[in-house]
């Protein structure tokens, strides 16, 4: 089974490394950008007797390790 | 000696690096600032450590579309002596004058200390002066000096000569324990430890001397 | 936007008492806004007002013929010679690490760099002193690896040596950690800034990162101890950009160097509110805000949130009149953000507009300098229960308990704490971690600063008064044994909730003790820092007054080091060894017990014996010097062992001294040095001339430690011993959300 | 228009964080995992006349800055 985690920083959280790559396409010529935002995608394989197996294994990673709950939230896809 | 040193928002090694060229060249050198455009007639460019743009996206990735790597690019393909240092050597790769790019070190942290280094080539501008010191100790701090080049790279690096220093114990998982490489002309070196940290008796450490009296034997003959 | 009313709980949210806010009304005369509440709550916290600690903090001695500027500035000032001055300072970020150590530490680190820029001085060393909890804590190999980070994080990219430090472990910091950040600058003498604010309508210039939501009552956070629900704090985590802060330090140097700035203060806690106010006070005049002219980061932010956000790498600068395109220039250089937002007044009264709206008009004195102050009740503290071993438990192998005792996660190397710290970019550090004190040249000069962090918590726990003393007492001796003269300190007094009689006592107590050390000593305080409330569910740390000192070497070729290089030199110990075993770290490891009071400081002693080592090492008589502290003596000559990859044998105890005592007691005043044959007479008679007590105790050589009768202990063996635990355990892997909620008191606990 | 462009190391190049992640995770007691890999997102916000331009723009952020051809390959998806 595959799946992807994307994490990404909650609303209102300064993100300093999209600021500056937003700057730095600008000085690059780049006129019509109106925003940069990142996102981290992990993706897992794993084997699980069915979706919801997978699914709260998935959780747990996040929980535990990959996603750091005080700034970032996540989100789970499972590819099949 | 016509040497300067490119300061990028974010560079903090580049008064080090000022500092160590001075007491080896005798002369001083000026401070380039990464938004002009135009190079004074130089001998030398170096760019120095330090986290340009933070380090954001890949390190010395955007320091490397400054305007004045445009310049410098230029200026190393007439044949001009560019020096890159922990963060000036990932800006070189990220401009192409280098082989292979830097990515995190293996074990993720950052990693300050001094390393056993050997000197793989004295056939360069940068390197002559080690002579048969073929052993040094010199200082590392970075985070992404881990050096990654493919298989093809690598074995034209190695059957060029273009590898300057290798780690005796490599510190970071870079490929081929490579500290440092020259280009194919070999006007251009990068290297991730610090030569500059190790250029005053008062720190304990001359083993980065050499490099910079190698340059400075390059342009003005030996003896100078 | 409807303002909320001010009903009891939003005065409570706010952590003022129903006393406080009868106070603001009746200042006012009238309700106050709701932005006027939160400037109220953030100046009147403790964490802003001192109001628990002011009346004590007083006692302390602040000055010396080499102090320019004491306490009340953003870091203090001393002379270090050659036209320069060193300004720095020590500041706490507990509770933000706590509850994201990575960011917590890293604008901890970014927060004590602006109060030492702000003065005009470069940034030239940094210093981290640490307490985390119980390695077996669940939560605490992850706040480790957090805070380490973050520090490096920001620090390396700032391109400030970190080089020197502290770190322990107690179960008494399970759930209140402390990261303590010392920063270390350099300035010439006549180019110091102030914050203090001159020349009615002077503009104030803002400048550096927008303005987001961040940490909005970050102040208010610090100053609160934590129930079961830390979580509710999440959302004011700040996020710090070490190189906007970069920036922002090599812009705000450029435009110092030329002549137009009045006064500058950081954006700390309680952001423009806080900075604006206490340049005001400090000049005896008034501001007024225009909020709309703040650059902001995100939409729709009201007055309240742009008044107490704590977005961080920010600065407010007072510019003389007219000077400010020339200001713009340089931060445009810089790619930073600048703006006018306000000017001086002389009605004393901070008035700020929003929209049109004036949204708070209050006078400024009672928010600063006529902050409310409290003589809280406070018990002293008990004096300890003798500590009564039984012999037996004494006489042990000294080979094996020494093993024991470098592997201990108090004493086991923090090399992989410090490299993960640039400890050498600036190209000045002459002595970086792992020796007692770092040494930092004066850059372009022969001279060098010495500097230190020092606590002993358990001391403080057991005799907060002594505590006190003794953490004073060895920074001054870490300094001594490098060389170098000491001159001042800074301090971070962290612990725990105020309110409560029991730590009040324990407070006042160890104030009183590095009172007494630093008048003895001739070692002001010239900065500092009061960190209350380090508890969770009435738990609180033990009493962490941690100091650091700084002194100055006037020639770096007569720095001394603890590394034992040369075959066959004569150990000296100098001090007086008793035994001392109550709060020992031997009692701690080899008993599990934490008993007795902690060893007696003679400061009279300290002073004539600190004095003796410098003598020694200008006179060049000194191989090497290391000052004997946990663990006693035979800690004190493995780790000369260690740094200098050379061994020793060391006599056996004299008869009147059990063995555990004489190996690991923890005697103050001592120092273990290393001299030439054919001098060590002539250094032993120069010490009884002055009624110091000096004893031959062993001889380097080899490439063992021998603690006779022991057998040998291979230095491979010892440095296993002592390199191996904390890399071990620190990459062990984390666990994440589950055990936080543990640590937390989550559902259930 | 937005956009996503997703950044990931070609194959071949070790990549040591997902290897640390792969291992923390290992050690964590998840012994249902098979692999990890990583890729970072960039979402950009930008104006253009339609989708060609946006993509040629976007095309073009990658090529100058955002990917590093000799050890990255990347992806455009148009959002809208
Ligand atoms: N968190 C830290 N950061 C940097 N250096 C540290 C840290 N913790 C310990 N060190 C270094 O390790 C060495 C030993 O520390 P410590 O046991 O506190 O020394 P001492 O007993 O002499 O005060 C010192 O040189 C100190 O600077
Ligand atoms: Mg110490």
């Amino acid at each position: 089974m595959k799946a992807r985690i994307e994490i990404r920083l909650k609303p209102g959280v300064l993100d300093p490394e999209a600021a500056a790559i937003e700057r730095a396409l600008r000085q690059l010529g780049f006129a019509g950008l109106k925003g940069v935002a990142r996102a981290k995608v992990i993706e897992v394989e794993l084997e699980a007797r069915g979706p919801e197996e997978a699914e709260a294994e998935l959780r747990a990673m996040c929980e535990r390790l990959l996603a750091n709950p005080v700034i970032e939230t996540y989100a789970i896809a499972l590819l099949r | 000696m016509r040497a300067a040193v490119v300061t990028f928002p974010g560079s903090n090694c580049d008064r080090d690096l000022r500092v160590a060229m001075e007491s080896v060249f005798g002369v001083p050198v000026r401070a380039l600032w990464h938004g002009e455009r135009d190079l004074p007639k130089l001998d030398l460019v170096a760019l120095p450590g330090g986290f340009s743009y933070g380090d954001y996206l890949r390190a010395g990735a955007i320091a490397a579309r400054s305007p004045i790597m445009a310049e410098i690019v230029r200026f190393a393909r007439r044949g001009g002596l560019v020096l890159g240092i922990c963060n000036g050597f990932q800006i070189l790769t990220e401009a192409g004058l280098l082989p292979g790019a830097l990515v995190r070190n293996r074990g993720l942290r950052f990693l300050c200390r001094t390393v056993d280094l050997e000197v793989t080539t004295t056939a360069s501008p940068f390197t002559a002066a080690y002579g048969e010191v073929r052993h040094i100790r010199l200082p590392i701090a970075h985070h992404d000096g881990n050096y990654v080049i493919d298989q093809d790279g690598l074995a034209r690096l190695e059957g060029e000569g273009q590898i300057a220093f290798r780690y005796r114990d490599n510190p970071n998982g870079s490929t081929a324990a490579i500290a440092g490489v020259l280009n194919r002309e070999r006007n251009v070196l990068g290297l991730m430890p610090h030569p500059e940290r190790a250029a005053d008796p008062r720190l304990g450490n001359t083993d980065g001397v050499p490099l910079f009296r190698s340059l400075l034997e390059a342009v003005h003959g030996a003896g100078s | 936007m409807n303002a909320p009313p001010i009903t009891d709980e939003l005065i409570a949210a706010h952590g003022l008492s129903a006393e406080e806010y009868r106070r603001i009304r009746e200042l006012l005369g009238r309700t106050p806004t709701i932005e006027e509440l939160g400037v109220f709550a953030v100046m009147w916290s403790e964490h802003c007002s001192y109001k628990s600690s002011k009346r004590h903090l007083r006692k302390l001695p602040t000055e010396a013929p080499w102090v320019v500027c004491g306490p009340g500035e953003n870091a203090g000032v001393v002379r270090v010679g050659a036209g320069k001055v060193a300004v720095f300072k020590m500041e706490s970020h507990n509770h933000p690490s706590f509850i994201e150590p990575y960011q917590g530490a890293a604008t901890g680190v970014g927060g004590i760099l602006r109060d030492v820029f702000t003065m005009g001085a470069r940034p030239v060393a940094l210093l981290d002193a640490l307490r985390f909890g119980d390695p077996s804590h669940p939560r605490t190999r992850y706040l480790l690896n957090g805070v380490v980070a973050g520090i490096a994080g920001y620090g390396n990219c700032v391109g400030v040596p970190t080089v020197g430090g502290e770190t322990g472990f107690h179960p008494a910091y399970d759930r209140n950690i402390l990261v303590n950040v010392m920063c270390v600058g350099l300035a010439d003498e006549e180019r110091v800034f102030y914050a203090r604010a001159a020349g009615v309508g002077n503009p104030l210039l803002y400048v550096g990162a927008k303005t987001g939501r961040d940490g909005i009552h970050g102040a208010t956070m610090a100053s609160a101890s934590f129930g079961a629900d830390a979580e509710v704090q999440r959302p004011t985590v700040q996020v710090g950009d070490p190189f906007t802060e970069k920036l922002l330090l090599e812009a705000c140097l450029e435009l110092m160097a030329r002549d137009v700035v009045v006064a500058v203060q950081d954006m700390g806690a309680a952001g423009i509110t806080s900075s604006s106010l206490e340049m005001a006070a400090r000049g005896g005049l008034g501001v007024v805000l225009d909020l709309d002219a703040v650059p902001l980061r995100e939409t729709g932010m009201s007055a309240y949130e742009i008044l107490l956000s704590e977005s961080q790498e920010r600065m407010l600068m007072v510019l003389k009149a007219g000077c400010e395109a020339e200001a713009k220039a340089v931060f445009a250089k810089w790619e930073l953000d600048c703006a006018v937002i306000g000017r001086l007044t002389d009605d004393g009264r901070l008035r700020a507009y929003h929209r049109g709206r004036l949204v708070a008009d209050l006078p400024i004195a009672p928010l600063t300098e006529e902050a409310p102050v409290y003589a809280r009740p406070a018990t002293p503290p008990k004096p300890p229960l003798p500590f009564r071993p039984d012999p037996e438990a004494l006489s042990i192998d000294p080979d094996a308990a020494l093993l024991r005792l470098l592997a201990s996660p108090e004493l086991a190397s923090k090399r992989w704490i410090f490299e993960q710290y640039d400890h050498q970019v600036m190209a000045d550090t002459v002595r970086g971690p792992g020796g007692d004190a770092a040494v930092v040249r004066i850059h372009g000069t022969d001279r060098g600063l010495a500097l230190t962090t020092d606590c002993t918590p358990v001391y403080c726990a057991a005799d907060p008064r002594t505590g006190g003393r003794q953490a004073v007492a060895e920074a001054y001796r870490n300094l001594c044994a490098v060389g170098a003269r000491p001159l001042a300190i800074t301090n971070c007094l962290n612990f725990a909730s105020p309110e409560r009689p029991e730590v009040m006592g324990q407070f006042e107590a160890a104030v009183e003790g590095m009172a007494e050390a630093c008048r003895a000593l001739r070692f002001p305080v010239v900065s500092g820092n009061v960190s209350f409330y380090n508890e969770t569910e009435g738990r609180g740390i033990l009493p962490t007054p941690q100091i650091g000192g700084l002194g100055v070497l006037e020639d770096l070729e007569l720095r001394v080091d603890l590394a034992l290089g040369e075959e066959g030199l004569v150990l000296l110990l100098l001090g007086e060894s008793r035994g001392w075993l109550g709060q020992s770290l031997f009692q701690q490891m080899l008993l599990g017990r934490e008993e007795g009071a902690p060893p007696p400081v003679d400061l009279a002693a300290e002073a004539r014996h600190g004095a003796f080592v410098r003598e020694l090492a200008k006179d060049r008589l000194l191989c090497a010097c290391h000052d004997l502290s946990r663990g006693g003596l035979a800690v004190a000559a493995a780790e000369m062992c260690l740094a200098g990859g050379r061994g020793a044998r060391l006599e056996a105890p004299p008869p009147h001294l059990a063995p555990a005592a004489w190996w690991f007691g923890e005697d103050q005043g001592r120092y273990l040095l290393a001299v030439r044959p054919e001098e060590a007479e002539a250094v032993e008679v120069r010490a009884r001339e002055l009624g110091i007590a000096i004893a031959r105790v062993g001889r380097s050589g080899g490439d063992a430690l021998i603690l006779e009768p022991a057998p040998p202990i291979s230095l491979q063996r010892l440095e296993q011993a002592y390199e191996s635990w904390l890399p071990a355990y620190a990459e062990e892997p984390q666990g994440g959300l589950e055990d936080q909620r543990d640590a937390h008191g989550g559902p259930g606990a």
